[in-house]
């Protein structure tokens, strides 16, 4: 096909079962579509992307030599793939199929206003349509991928991940900050649903790694230079104790991160007694026949632990999420640590043990006389710290009870939060980030380990909170992933990027300037020097496009002539567009 | 007998001595169990006539210790043992025999409501409970159907079996 | 009737804002879609053109729409420091300043542009945005009477 | 794509196979999927609407359902069953029971001319019983692959299907075939079933007309469903105005020998219940539950959202029983709330009963053709929660999804894609 082609437009309109047609009226929105320009044929139907959906799409390409593609459905966020690999199946380049989401930004959304909705529909399929016109094909490259894998972060996550790529004959670079491998899981002493200690778990996988010819280990390191893209990333990572720093070149990324532990000051008297902890600090506790109290070395006779600390937590930014691992984390460790200790208590909301095994522990816990004492959601225990001892005071929901009680030691099951420096991870490798704070997957259901950076998965509790068992699976499964991509050797890649008309350059320089990623240097062979785009380094942002005050630089598939249509076709009579004046 | 509520705002350090203590009793061995999900209570045929008798609650009270609480109120003598509870419970507890053992730490500590034991002081001194009721009528009822008319013979029982396990020691 | 001729007769009955929105796909247009999966509702005056990123909107884009006879524009991008192209959100505001400021002089009313963040979770920060945007300009009546 | 150089099988064609299947697919290794049912997709094909985000469910498994069709390197073999297997991680040999279909998956186009012909109506299974099908049948719209089976057990042998397709694609007289197959390593992805809640009678599920099983709830609201989408009361067809969702039915109940917590039923009921809401705003809906467990990501906020901005009224307490009234079908919950200590009798014109998961029909079977320990629970035991969450005891045979016990859609996709690591790690070493 060529640019020359006449438009040859299909409209498709989806039900989407209720979803869609449910509030617009989904038959006069392709009744609409009919007599806009360029159109030659439009429908509505059940479910466009069902396989009798796409059928329909390639046959209409056939019948009516439809040459641009529009279906106007779901987000293009879900379906833009699927739709321009069936426009690509019938001889359609998939840069000439334009989506118009009826459903998030339409009916989910208006439910109650049909008639409002139905006209927001159709100005939207009027407005992709007249895209749909002027979109133009862009060719389809495909990039190798080179056969490395860079994971970033040496916890139980990322050992497995490295592992599990390693054993499939692929190498690997691990990074890890600290100086030794192993995360949290390495530091902890009740490990559940297993009775090995987290020492026990993680010591076999960093002598694997270590042993592993396919993989080096950087620890102490930290990626300080994230740039390339997918299968052709190139990395500058650094020796934070002695400052060197090494450029590599690999294929594809495992950011596997983890979490911290919150540290609940504000919380509990929290740093005001020695003697009230973190469970992750109890974990940490160093092994011994009898828990000692920390203030004064005495054995510990009565434990209490508060649940949810800084989870669960409506309307507090980053700790509105359950941390998942906390509650068979906690019945775990007390049900271990009842047998020594005269008096255990864990004060919670809800008891959350889902997971193999969990509710046992919970049981066991139980059936070794642990107290478990539900507190208000909306009133919790309060704690004090008098005389070097620890107060707390509450109300037990279940016998309607107030209760004192003074342990040797509190322990504050806190949540799992992201690391301090994860905004400075997601700006290196473009991730964006959910509202607990921890890395968006490509799609919450189905694509939980991909990102919306091509090339870089997600493992482990970088992703939301998880327990070390979840981790592991994770990462296999994101090893998966990016084994993928090394084992086939070659990706397409997005033709979407800028490019500079040199005819028009003024050598200003402001694109040079705006463009984050250095893609644009001077050609300095020409007189006067003009700007040139390395397309393997434009990201397709558009900075540049809009900034040019020559108008130089085309953004492909996002041309200013591709958006202002769009206005024009939402804002402007048939009529004006003819050069009448407005209505 | 005390009314449970008085408790209530007093502040109660929890302990599981009690409930180690009616574990061990026969009957007693499921209390740890219960995880306070109320399907005792509302499948309980006395809770469902009386706002103050609710299995579930009390069973927590055991667990957290409120020894003196529960052995003093009339609570655990309210279940009348049709095994409901025990049907539907999903953790298996066995709600009717943790009762009837925290009965007999009440009873071994003095702790019986007066109906209780006004009863058991009328089976002990008639030899059964309707001595009151027994009138000619039904006298000459028995006498129709060819019944024995003496029952005296109740009372000579009862005598026995008070010498040889009573004692004398509870019942005044 | 054709739709146009509907419009018009609409028109004259009731005046509704036309709001033109421009959202980048990683933050704001995921805001949207989540403000949609989640049921919010909000007022459906504004019509969304996706761009890559907020960097990618040039002033003409918003001075044309303007033109054209939207009542107000609505840009919406990623919070500063979580552009997915690192500072493209940042340039765009930058822009917006000094082009409020022009606009202002030409005889219109700044109010009738705004920006906004709202990232991929914040459905409802993005569904309040639509709202205030279309309370704003229907406060100030339609373009056009300003013009004159 | 590399030409296929080593085969896997996977047991079972729902989520978290498929997902599979595509991961090692994805490297060029060939893979054999084997399900049970007419159509791939399992569970997740019935569902409605998907927790925590709501997306429509068969939207987002539709595109799914065709990249694994499309896929070269995937073959499925549907209405199949594993007969035996032999062999040693590497190099299995496995006999595949594939049934007879009655209809040539070649020529079957999927028109659904002979449907429309057929004249038996059965119960669709499906739609949980709830809707019809004809006798020669697509589970569902968007089954794949698209071919009609017949059901043999009510096909009356007319013929008139037969006479209809202009394709000659339907053969009345099929057998069943032996399909034999070598695989270097096996996945089991079988999946789970819902517990048969009319294992209460207490409940009324299966006694009255207006209290349902969660599944049939998703098949309701579902615009494909028997209703078209419109949430009604079976019994008159009125839309229910009070709908009450109880909780931990068939799960963690030691009595029923499901101890167990299935993981999924908290955040469905709550999607159901916002669903409820969503359909008829002016409904009011109870969650009965006696813990509420939204631990995946977004499920805590979900959970708030659905409280605070959907007005879904939660209730701790597990219901000792459901009564239905004489006259209005109607029905009343009678449950503990056990934050106040009130007896609640709460009326409702529809009762969800959410069921807890159960391994699925034929487990124990397939797991000793495999030679694989089971858990108590009857799932697939793994080898060790961290050295080897999707292993199993022989070392050519992985496990993910339900097959090992409960899961949510995530967590089912994550184990899929480590069970294909893990896979085409052995899959590889053949290949040396």
């Amino acid at each position: 096909m060529t640019q020359t082609d006449d438009p040859r437009i299909g409209v498709f309109v989806c039900h989407c079962g209720h979803n869609i047609a449910g509030v617009v009226d989904v038959e006069a929105v392709a009744k609409m579509a009919e007599s806009l320009p360029n159109v030659v044929f439009s429908c509505d139907e059940m479910f466009m992307c069902s396989d009798a959906g796409q059928q329909l799409i390639r046959d209409k390409i056939e019948e009516h030599n439809l040459n641009r593609v529009v279906v106007a459905s779901c987000s293009p966020r879900m379906h833009e793939p699927t739709f321009r690999r069936v426009v690509e199946e019938a001889g359609v380049n998939r840069y000439l199929f334009d989506q118009v989401n009826l459903r998030e930004h339409v009916s989910w959304c208006h439910t109650r206003q049909p008639e409002a909705a139905t006209e927001k529909a159709k100005d939207l399929v009027k407005m992709s349509v007249a895209r749909a016109r002027v979109l133009e094909d862009l060719p389809i490259k495909t990039v190798k991928v080179l056969a490395t894998t860079l994971v970033v972060g040496g916890g139980i996550a990322g050992l497995r991940a490295a592992l599990d790529i390693g054993d499939r004959g692929f190498d690997v670079l691990l990074v890890e900050k600290e100086s030794e491998l192993g995360g949290h899981v390495a530091k902890w002493t009740h490990l559940f649903p297993a009775d090995e200690s987290g020492a026990e778990v993680i010591k076999p996988l960093i002598k694997d790694v270590k042993a592993h010819k396919r993989i080096t280990t950087l620890t102490n390191s930290k990626v300080i230079e994230f740039d390339g893209y997918i299968g052709n990333f190139e990395v500058t990572v650094e020796n934070l104790k002695t400052e060197k720093k090494q450029k590599f070149d690999i294929g594809t990324v495992i950011v596997a991160t983890g979490f911290i532990p919150f540290r609940p000051y504000g919380y509990f008297a929290y740093g005001e007694s020695p003697d009230i902890v973190t469970l992750a600090e109890l974990q940490e506790l160093a092994p011994s026949d009898q828990l000692l109290k920390p203030s004064d070395g005495t054995p510990v006779k009565k434990i209490a632990f508060i649940g949810c600390v800084g989870s669960r937590e409506p309307g507090v930014k980053g700790h509105e999420h359950c941390s998942r691992h906390c509650c068979a984390a906690t019945a775990k460790a007390a049900a271990d640590l009842r047998e020594k200790i005269e008096e255990v208590l864990i004060l919670y909301q809800d008891i959350r043990t889902y997971g193999k095994g969990h509710e046992e522990f919970y049981r066991l816990a139980r059936r070794r006389h642990v107290i478990f004492s539900k507190f208000p959601r909306d009133a919790k225990p309060v704690v004090t710290v008098k005389n070097s001892e620890v107060h707390m005071s509450w109300r037990d929901v279940l016998a309607d009870r107030e209760l004192t009680f003074q342990p040797d030691l509190l322990v504050l099951a806190t949540a799992m939060i992201p690391p301090e420096d994860i905004a400075e991870t997601a700006k290196m490798f473009s991730l964006t980030r959910s509202g607990d704070g921890f890395f968006n997957p490509e799609h919450i259901k189905l694509a939980p380990l991909t990102t919306h950076t091509a090339g870089v998965m997600i493992a482990g509790a970088s992703q939301a909170a998880k327990n070390a068992s979840e981790s592991v699976i994770d990462a296999s499964g994101a090893a998966a992933k990016a084994v993928g991509l090394m084992a086939k050797g070659e990706v397409e890649i997005e033709s979407t990027v800028s490019h500079v008309l040199s005819e028009l350059c003024s050598s200003c320089h402001t694109c040079i300037t705006v463009c984050p990623y250095g893609a644009i240097n001077m050609d300095e062979t020409v007189d006067p020097p003009v700007a040139f785009v390395t397309e393997a380094k434009c990201r397709g942002c558009g900075t540049c496009a809009s900034a040019c005050p020559s108008s130089a630089i085309i953004m492909y598939h996002s041309t200013d002539n591709q958006i202002m249509t769009m206005v024009e076709a939402y804002l402007c009579s048939p009529a004006q567009l003819e050069g009448g004046e407005p209505q | 007998m005390d009314e449970v509520n008085t408790a209530a705002n007093t502040n109660h350090v929890p302990s599981s001595n009690f409930a180690k203590e009616v574990e061990a009793m026969p009957g007693g061995a499921d209390i740890a169990k219960c995880i306070q999900c109320g399907m005792c209570t509302a499948s309980c045929m006395v809770a469902s006539t009386t706002d103050k008798y609710r299995p579930r609650k009390l069973i927590q009270m055991i667990l957290l210790g409120l020894r003196e609480e529960v052995l003093s109120s009339d609570l655990p003598w309210l279940c009348m043992t049709c095994r409901m509870c025990e049907e539907r419970c999903q953790e298996n507890v066995n709600l009717a025999e943790i009762f009837h053992a925290v009965r007999e730490i009440a009873a071994r500590e003095g702790y019986i409501p007066p109906a209780f034991k006004n009863a058991i002081d009328v089976v002990l001194k008639d030899g059964w409970m309707l001595e009151d009721a027994y009138s000619d009528f039904i006298e000459d009822d028995r006498d129709d159907l060819g019944l024995d008319t003496d029952l005296s013979w109740n009372k000579k029982f009862v005598a026995k079996l008070k010498k040889k396990y009573f004692k004398g020691v509870f019942i005044k | 009737m054709t739709t146009v001729e509907k419009k018009e007769v609409q028109a004259k009955k009731e005046w509704e804002p036309q709001i033109v929105a421009f959202c980048c796909n990683w933050c704001s247009y995921a805001g949207a879609d989540l403000a949609g999966t989640s049921r919010i509702q909000y007022p459906p005056n504004a019509r969304i053109i996706r761009v890559n990123c907020t960097g990618r909107i040039s002033p003409e884009f918003i001075l044309a729409s303007l033109e054209m006879g939207a009542d107000g524009v609505l840009v919406s991008g990623c919070h500063p420091g979580d552009c997915h192209y690192s500072s493209g959100n940042l340039k765009l505001r930058a822009r917006l300043t000094i082009m409020k400021m022009a606009i202002e002089q030409a005889g219109i009313n700044p109010d009738r542009i705004r920006l906004q963040w709202a990232s991929a979770s914040e459905a409802q920060i993005f569904a309040d945005g639509v709202t205030t945007i279309v309370e704003q300009v229907r406060a100030l009546g339609p373009l056009r009477r300003e013009w004159k | 794509m590399a030409k296929s150089i080593g085969n896997a099988l996977i047991v079972g064609g729902g989520v978290a196979g498929m997902q599979a299947a595509l991961d090692i697919a994805a490297q060029g290794f060939g893979v054999c999927i084997v399900e049970r049912s007419p159509s791939i997709g399992g569970r997740m094909a019935m569902i409605d609407k998907t927790f925590p985000t709501l997306d429509c469910s068969a939207c987002i498994l539709t595109p799914k359902l065709s990249e694994v069709l499309r896929h070269p390197n995937i073959t499925i073999l549907t209405n199949s069953e594993v007969g035996s297997v032999s062999g040693k991680a590497g190099d299995y040999k496995v006999r595949i029971l594939k049934k007879a279909r009655y209809v040539d998956e070649e020529k079957c186009s999927g028109c659904g001319d002979c449907a429309t012909e057929c004249p038996v109506e059965v119960p669709s299974e499906f739609d949980q019983g709830l809707g019809f099908r004809k006798a020669i049948y697509v589970p569902f719209p968007q089954a794949t692959p698209n071919v009609y089976t017949v059901d043999m057990d009510n096909c009356i042998m007319c013929n008139r299907c037969v006479k209809v397709c202009e394709r000659e694609a339907i053969d009345l007289e099929m057998v069943d075939e032996i399909v034999e197959f070598d695989a270097g390593a096996i996945i089991v992805a079988t999946g789970a079933q819902l517990f048969d809640v009319s294992a209460y009678p207490r409940l009324g599920y299966s006694l009255y007309d207006n209290v349902i099983n969660a599944m049939e709830f998703e098949r309701l609201v579902n615009a494909a469903g028997p209703t078209g989408g419109h949430l009604i009361r079976l019994s008159d067809g009125k839309v229910p105005m009070s709908i009450g969702f109880i909780q931990c039915v068939g799960a963690r109940d030691v009595q029923k020998g499901v101890p167990y917590c299935s993981r999924i039923c908290c955040m469905y009921s709550i999607k159901n219940a916002v669903m409820a809401m969503e359909h008829n705003p002016d409904a009011k809906v109870w969650v009965y539950y006696a813990d509420i467990r939204a631990f995946g990501k977004g499920f805590e906020e979900f959970y708030e959202m659905a409280k605070a901005r959907f007005g879904v009224r939660f209730l701790r307490g597990r219901v000792a029983e459901v009564m239905q009234g004489t006259h209005s079908g109607n029905l009343v919950v009678k449950v503990e709330d056990t934050e106040t200590s009130e007896i609640r009798l709460i009326e409702h014109e529809m009762v969800i009963v959410s069921p807890g998961m159960i391994p699925p029909e034929g487990m124990s079977k397939l797991a000793r053709k495999l030679g694989l320990p089971m858990t108590d629970d009857g799932y697939i035991k793994i080898e060790h929660s961290f050295f080897g969450p999707v292993a199993t005891k022989d070392p050519g045979v992985f496990v993910c999804g339900m097959a090992d016990g409960p899961k949510d859609i995530p967590d089912s996709v994550s184990a899929g894609s480590a069970a294909a690591m893990k896979a085409t790690i052995i899959l590889a070493k053949g290949e040396e």
